[in-house]
């Protein structure tokens, strides 16, 4: 068995006319945390919706788990075991709270159990019969969050995850990302929010102008500050 | 700009010379349905609103001038305004409650509430029913210049069309047109710049519906009655397949879909017979599928992909 | 003998069948139309034709196939579907990019296509369908004589309405679809096909009308053109109840049947337009309609 | 019949356009059949007569619309020199396409429409109305069945000036035969569902209930009447029907209808004859309005012949001189109104049992003379007519 | 004095079928100040701007604005009279130039919206206007462009200078740097903090780097009512606020 998971190799994205990602490189092992930074509009989200199929047209390679999905439709690769956290959360407004945890099907084995993941956010607990799109900003995005972890889904496509949650709720959050990676997760972790993701990431790579610009592994953030002051601002 | 300027005026030369050698009832009857066409597409390609009953406003027009001209024996131009001023006030009426939902629902209200107005025709008496209103005499203009003369009718048919059309391109491009446009664009945004958008909308509905009226008082006037199928929601659909077919949100897109379509109906009647419904069904399907920009639009963008090719190559 | 405005009880109970029994297509009509809706986010105007087409091909399996009724009311509506299928594939799919105003354009054009093809290759006046054997007589209900067919209709229409809502709304497959309804591709990104699921919503809604149609073929004239009128109706209708809920536009479908008929009797000048009455004064108290929500 | 040298002709030729609505709710009852039949007549006409003048005939669909009619007929006026027009079903059309003739000094021989405007309030010194009017249709069974002892009334009508005239001319009929009008429902133009009228009708108990509609809704009220169990009891008497519905609607549906009719092709010999053939080339046999254009052209070209010339007062005043007596009109007269008066047939729907062979639907009841079908003169509302 | 206070509130409440997220807020905002409204997730921040700019009706409570009561108000009347809110989404009109974008707000003070009789180009002395605004965010260099084609943050300013063409005495934002880069949101603070010398603002944040940076006052809500009130140094040490919102992390 191989480690690698995910392997995207000269990745080409467009949303209609325009061209977005210009060959994108980047591989993720299994039970790895792999963190995407870059600017506003570099191209991670796009890197993510790629891996699905949700851009527009797109070539190259994407290797999930040993298959090649670039030519798969979007509900093909997700049965792959792909779950995904989209930035604009997605929340169902025609479905309760809980028939949106309930929504995603079943894609791998070994998923939570619903007890399981309002213990991990009792907020979504005591807000389980309102519709999905009447929870606050921040419950929303636990939803979206605690959606994927039932599917049984083994790589986790999390995009922002950590915006717009009160700084408490971010703790936890790092908090249970580090407990998905013991469960042995593969986590794509795309990030605007340096200080939360530096210490979850085993690697990072910086995305700029739809390619990978830099790769920073977890023991290098130090030595390489101002590459990151260049590319981040921090 | 000049440019701009001598193709109006040719057209507008065109306009004047047609009836020498095209029959003159037929370019009234287009000119008439351009008019319609285009106060249509001021409400669907400039405000966003797709109207399903415009016809309703068309026929009132025509019943109401016709109405006019033939029972209580105004002159000619009162009755016109007569007929226009009814179909705005229509247009309040049904715009008030239509612009309460947008999208598709709008267009369910407005087909819908036409559709009534409609029935209310079909019942009442002043309508003649079934048989329409006929045998509207067309008087005189200004009490001199004798109207039963094609000729004349066809130059103030014109005269009407040019004046209704400025009037569209004015309000397209005034600083009202640029508040439809940004309502168009994002209309929570306009909201909350302070734009109540429910007036500017109403305003757009209700021009719109008085020009449809001045084309159907028109109307009336060149054929000198007025019958159901005035109101008849297959001429709503009709006057969106114009517009649509021409190229919606262009200035000129109604007068050419209106011309095909009217010249088209004209000549397949005695080709085609029964299959007459079943071809304007199938150019329906295939502007949505194929050209959703129109006639006008494409060439347009035609014109446009080969003056860049110029310029870049 | 007891009487309300004048009219004596009993044969106000009579109009109430009645207007349930007329009721009964609207709601059938106007959940397909809601169910479409739902996931194309398109209005189908070529519903009517749909609707026209499930009467039409039952009068032709009975004409050139000798299909009896109650064949036909499997197989028409399993056609229409078929083509409402075949439609979505070839055309409809290319418009989901777009606004909504072009799916409802394209289904204007088709209503015209399919209603001319038929006037033509029919003519207008309408085919005969006799009601079958077992259905035919009535119920003497002491204050009416009910057709057993009508009572045939409204069974028949509530049962399907109620399967509908029950799928949509309790079952699991239903959840797949209201989420694929709001966001298809995210849907699409749990691993759903939802571009088999959209087909098959258009089909079922497609058989829905072809059903109906059916269902109308015997009591009324099979015509070419019974469908278009009858589709503005409904589209007050759907307008009246809101597309907020499958159980809204049964419920509304039902409901206005029942006024409707009440104005048969009362008031008859006003039945053609009490439904276009309703809808405007719904819109000045709730512009979203009855079961709409608001937005 | 004396052939002139040579006639007199604006443009070398007869030209007689078809106008009719070759696709809507109407083109059942002309349509296709009115261009067969004006197709026949001049080719019997030619065969006949051997006319030293050329005859064309061209033809279009007016799709019920006023303005596509009368911009047809405009412009068959102007630029194709058409010298007559025929059919023009559709009322609304009629009147329009009336107008556009008199103003181009034409003649009209309207074969299709219903309303009795067309010789009254709107008659023109070029208009004929040919086959049957409401007046006809609504007295024939207003008179007859109130004496055939069906003396109480119950009237289901299309809520439209159309359905108000029909429901009106009948009453006073009925009234003037000693019979009660017990009351009447309007009902919407179109309405699918008849139920609810029914369900009004049968509760009067009225021996007759008289449907002053047309088209789809007559049909559908029948089938309505049929399922309601109302023909039972009470008789239905349709006030426009013809052939076309009751072949629509099949003989179990209908049988024991009364209705007038202009033309029944299984009348005599004559009939049969030209039926056939019309059969043989339509699939369908003749309505009224179909037999009625055949006759109305044969009546025209006769008339060309005998005044020598297609000018169209010369035509209109032979148009009203000579006799039609064909196998359509017996006894039939054009007169000063426009009206041409021949005799109609008071039918009654035969049983399922009684139809030898397809398209056997008729019992003839009473022939209603010319001058008692039709609205007198003495009642005309035609500014033409000199009293 | 009364005029110390822009908006008041007096305890507001919403109820959403039963369920309070609005639970009697009294909030008090001072003039020319730079207001931060924290909290956790669900604490009712969002609806409590709802209410102010009367996307949402209050169940109970009044707003007083300016010392008016504003409570019954229309949303587009709440506009002219001087409270204007931002989106969370951008919100811009993507097919207009940027100059245009600024102008349909400034057109509104012109009053000739509905003369729909009238050239456009009556429009041309607001232009001037226009740049000056656009100077003052920074996006002069991309008047003529279309709106869509702005990137992410230019996209905010040009939001914020349309939301100034309308001279707001009062702007809310409700997270006006969710989303954004570093770099995007030293620019936006820094821009804020520009904006906010001739005005009051009010605003919804999570970036404790924001509120810490550049917020005079902070009222911190918690389950739909005010938990605490006051500067940065005090809420932060503030234990309750600490356990239910900031955490152990501190920003220094
Ligand atoms: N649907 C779309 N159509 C066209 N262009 C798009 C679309 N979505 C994104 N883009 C463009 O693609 C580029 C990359 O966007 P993307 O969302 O991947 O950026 P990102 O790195 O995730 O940044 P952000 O922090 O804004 O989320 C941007 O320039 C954006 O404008
Ligand atoms: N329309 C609604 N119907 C029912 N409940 C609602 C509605 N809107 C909000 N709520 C509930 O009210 C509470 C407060 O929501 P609000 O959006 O104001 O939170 P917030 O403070 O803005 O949170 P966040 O920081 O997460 O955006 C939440 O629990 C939410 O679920
Ligand atoms: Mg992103
Ligand atoms: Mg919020």
């Amino acid at each position: 068995m191989s480690t690698e998971y995910l392997r995207i190799s000269d990745l080409h994205a467009f949303y209609g006319e325009s061209h977005i990602l210009h060959g994108m490189d980047l591989v993720v092992n299994r039970g790895e945390c792999v963190s995407l930074l870059g600017r506003n509009g570099a191209g991670r989200t796009t890197t993510l919706r790629a891996i699905l199929g949700l851009t527009g047209r797109r070539s190259g390679s994407i290797m999930v788990n040993g298959r090649e999905t670039i030519a798969m439709s979007t509900h093909r690769i997700a049965q792959l075991g792909v779950g995904y956290c989209p930035e604009e959360r997605g929340i169902y407004a025609s479905l309760s709270c809980e028939e949106n945890l309930l929504m995603p099907p079943q894609v791998g084995s070994g998923g939570m159990h619903l007890d399981e993941l309002y213990r991990m956010f009792p907020n979504l607990y005591e807000r389980r019969h309102s519709q999905g799109t009447r929870l606050s900003g921040g419950e929303q995005q636990m939803l979206a969050m605690a959606r994927i972890l039932r599917s049984g889904a083994r790589l986790l496509l999390l995009d922002e995850i950590s915006e717009g949650l009160a700084p408490v709720i971010v703790q936890t959050l790092g908090q249970i990302i580090r407990a998905l990676k013991e469960q042995g997760y593969t986590i794509v972790l795309v990030e605007q929010n340096f200080r939360f993701a530096a210490p979850l990431a085993d690697r990072m790579y910086i995305v700029e102008h739809g390619q990978i610009a830099e790769e920073i592994a977890q023991g290098e953030i130090e030595t390489k500050k101002e590459l990151l002051q260049k590319y981040l601002g921090v | 700009m000049s440019r701009k300027a001598l193709a109006y005026a040719a057209l507008l030369a065109f306009g004047l010379a047609a009836p020498l050698f095209i029959y003159p009832v037929l370019v009234m009857k287009i000119l008439c349905f351009a008019l319609f066409a285009c106060a249509f597409n001021l409400l669907l390609g400039y405000t966003g609103l797709l109207s399903f009953g415009h016809a309703a406003f068309f026929g009132t027009a025509a019943y109401v001038a016709g109405h006019a001209l033939k029972e209580w024996g105004l002159p000619t131009e009162l009755g016109l305004l007569a007929g226009t001023a009814a179909a705005g006030l229509l247009g309040w009426a049904v715009g008030s409650l239509a612009i309460r939902r947008t999208g598709i629902y709008f267009a369910m209200v407005t087909l819908a509430l036409a559709q009534m107005v409609y029935f209310i025709f079909l019942q009442a008496s002043f309508t003649g029913g079934e048989d329409g209103l006929q045998g509207v005499p067309r008087g005189t203009l200004l009490g001199f210049v004798d109207l039963s003369d094609d000729l004349n009718l066809y130059y103030f048919v014109l005269a009407i069309f040019v004046f209704a059309f400025w009037l569209i391109y004015r309000t397209i491009h005034s600083p009202f047109g640029q508040i439809l446009k940004a309502i168009r664009e994002n209309e929570p945004r306009a909201i909350s710049l302070g734009y109540d958008v429910a007036k500017y909308k109403l305003l757009a509905f209700v021009l719109s519906a008085t020009l449809a009226g001045l084309a159907g008082a028109t109307k009336m006037l060149v054929f000198k009655f007025a019958t159901l199928t005035d109101a008849h929601w297959h001429l709503s659909g009709e006057v969106v397949l114009m517009t649509i077919l021409g190229g919606m949100g262009t200035v000129f897109g109604p007068v050419v879909g209106s011309s095909v379509i009217v010249t088209l109906q004209n000549e397949l009647a005695d080709k085609v017979g029964s299959l007459v419904t079943v071809i304007m069904g199938c150019i329906f399907v295939i502007c949505v599928l194929a050209f959703r920009r129109g006639i006008v639009g494409e060439v347009a963008a035609l014109y446009q992909r080969v003056v860049g090719k110029r310029a870049r190559g | 003998m007891t009487e309300i405005f004048g009219v004596p009880i009993q044969a106000l109970m009579g109009q109430l069948m009645l207007g349930l029994v007329s009721g009964s297509f609207y709601a059938m009509l106007s959940l397909g139309l809601a169910v479409i809706f739902g996931m194309l986010n398109i209005i189908n105007f070529a519903h009517g034709a749909l609707y026209m087409m499930g009467a039409f091909l039952a009068w032709m399996g009975l004409e050139y196939f000798a299909l009896g009724y109650w064949q036909a009311l499997l197989l028409a509506p399993l056609a229409v579907g078929l083509f409402g299928i075949v439609i979505e594939r070839s055309m409809l799919q290319w418009l989901y990019k777009l606004d909504h105003l072009y799916g409802l354009l394209l289904t204007f054009g088709l209503a015209l296509v399919i209603e001319g093809l038929f006037t033509n290759g029919y003519g207008v006046s309408g085919q005969p369908y006799s009601i079958p054997e077992e259905l035919s007589g009535a119920f003497n209900l002491g204050f009416m004589f009910l057709p057993k067919y009508r009572a045939w209709v409204i069974v028949a229409s509530l049962a399907v309405c109620f399967c509908t809502w029950f799928v949509i709304e309790k079952t699991r497959l239903g959840a797949y679809l209201r989420a694929a309804t709001e966001n298809p591709k995210l849907t699409q990104a749990f691993g759903i096909n939802v571009p088999l699921m959209v087909m098959l919503t258009y089909g079922f809604g497609a058989a829905l009308a072809g059903f109906a149609g059916v269902l109308a073929a015997p009591a009324i004239q099979v015509s070419p053109l019974m469908g278009s009128n009858l589709i503005i109706v409904v589209f007050a209708v759907v307008v009246i109840g809101g597309m907020g809920s499958i159980l809204g536009s049964i419920l509304t479908g039902l409901g206005l049947g029942v006024i409707e008929g009440l104005t048969k009797v009362f008031y008859p000048e006003a039945s053609a337009t009490v439904v276009f009455v309703i809808m405007a004064i719904v819109l000045m108290i709730r512009p979203a309609g009855l079961f709409g929500k608001e937005r | 019949q004396a052939k002139p040298a040579a006639l007199k002709l604006s443009d070398g030729m007869v030209k007689i356009g078809v106008l009719t609505d070759m696709s809507g709710v109407y083109s059942d009852l002309g349509g296709q059949g009115s261009v067969t039949a004006a197709q026949m007549a001049i080719e019997d006409y030619k065969a006949q007569y051997k006319p030293n003048f050329k005859i064309e005939m061209v033809y279009a669909d007016h799709q019920n619309k006023a303005d596509v009619g009368s911009n047809k007929a405009r412009e068959w006026f102007d630029t194709q020199g058409v010298d007559m027009i025929t059919d023009v079903l559709n009322s609304g059309v009629a009147l329009a396409v009336a107008k556009v003739t008199q103003e181009k000094k034409r003649i009209m021989i309207n074969t299709g429409a219903a309303s009795t405007r067309l010789t009254n309030e709107d008659c023109t010194p070029n208009t004929v109305h040919y086959v049957y009017d409401t007046y006809a249709l609504a007295n024939g069974p207003g008179k007859a069945v109130t004496k055939a002892g069906g003396d109480t009334w119950f009237f289901l009508t299309a809520d439209y000036a159309f359905g108000a005239s029909l429901e009106k001319d009948t009453s006073d009929a009925v009234k003037a035969s000693g019979g009660k009008v017990l009351g009447s429902v309007k009902h919407p133009l179109n309405a699918s569902d008849f139920s609810s009228f029914l369900l009004q009708a049968q509760a009067s108990k009225a021996k007759v209930v008289g449907l002053a509609n047309a088209g789809g809704d007559t049909v559908n009220s029948i089938k309505a009447a049929n399922e309601f169990g109302l023909t039972k009891n009470q008789r239905l008497v349709g006030l426009l029907t013809t052939i076309v519905d009751i072949h629509a609607l099949g003989l179990p549906t209908t049988q024991g209808m009364m209705f007038t009719e202009g033309y029944y092709w299984n009348l005599n010999d004559d009939t049969r004859a030209w039926s056939r053939r019309f059969f043989a080339k339509q699939k369908k046999m003749p309505s009224m309005l179909q037999a009625g254009t055949y006759s109305a052209v044969t009546t025209y070209l006769k008339a060309v012949a005998a005044a020598g010339t297609d000018e169209s007062a010369a035509v209109m005043k032979k148009l009203k001189e000579l006799p039609i007596n064909d196998f359509f009109a017996k006894n039939g007269k054009i007169r000063e109104d426009g009206r041409m008066v021949h005799d109609m047939y008071l039918v009654e729907v035969k049983k399922p049992a009684e139809s030898k062979e397809p398209w056997d639907y008729y019992n003839i009841k009473a022939v209603i003379p010319g001058n008692e079908a039709y609205q007198p003169m003495s009642l005309s509302r035609c500014p033409l007519v000199k009293k | 004095m009364i005029d110390d206070y822009i908006l008041e509130t007096d305890n507001l409440v919403k109820e959403f079928k039963g369920f309070v997220a609005v639970g009697g807020v009294s909030l008090k905002v001072r003039r020319g100040s730079i207001h931060a409204l924290i909290g956790p997730n669900g604490a009712g921040k969002t609806t409590c701007f709802n209410l102010l700019t009367k996307f949402l009706v209050p169940t109970r409570g009044t707003i007083r604005y300016q010392g008016i009561d504003i409570t019954r108000d229309q949303p587009a009347q709440i506009a002219r009279r001087g409270i204007v809110r931002s989106f969370q989404i951008s919100a811009v009109f993507p097919h207009l130039t940027v100059q245009e974008n600024v102008r349909i707000a400034l057109q509104r003070k012109l009053g000739n919206s509905f003369h729909f009789w009238r050239s456009d180009r009556t429009l041309a002395r607001l232009d001037g206007r226009a740049h000056e605004l656009l100077a003052e965010v920074g996006l002069e260099a991309y008047a003529q462009m279309v709106a869509v084609e702005l990137p992410y943050g230019r996209k905010r300013a040009l939001e914020i200078a349309t939301t100034l063409a309308l001279e707001p005495e009062l702007m809310l934002l409700d997270e006006p740097t969710q989303g954004m880069g570093h770099e995007d949101v030293d620019r936006v603070m820094q821009l804020i903090k520009k904006v906010a010398a001739k005005r009051t603002i009010l605003m919804v944040e999570h970036n404790m780097k924001v509120v810490a940076g550049i917020s005079d006052t902070i009222t911190v809500l918690a389950r739909g009512s005010v938990l605490a009130e006051g500067p940065y140094a005090e809420i932060s040490a503030h234990p309750k606020v600490i356990e239910a919102y900031m955490g152990t992390e501190h920003v220094d």
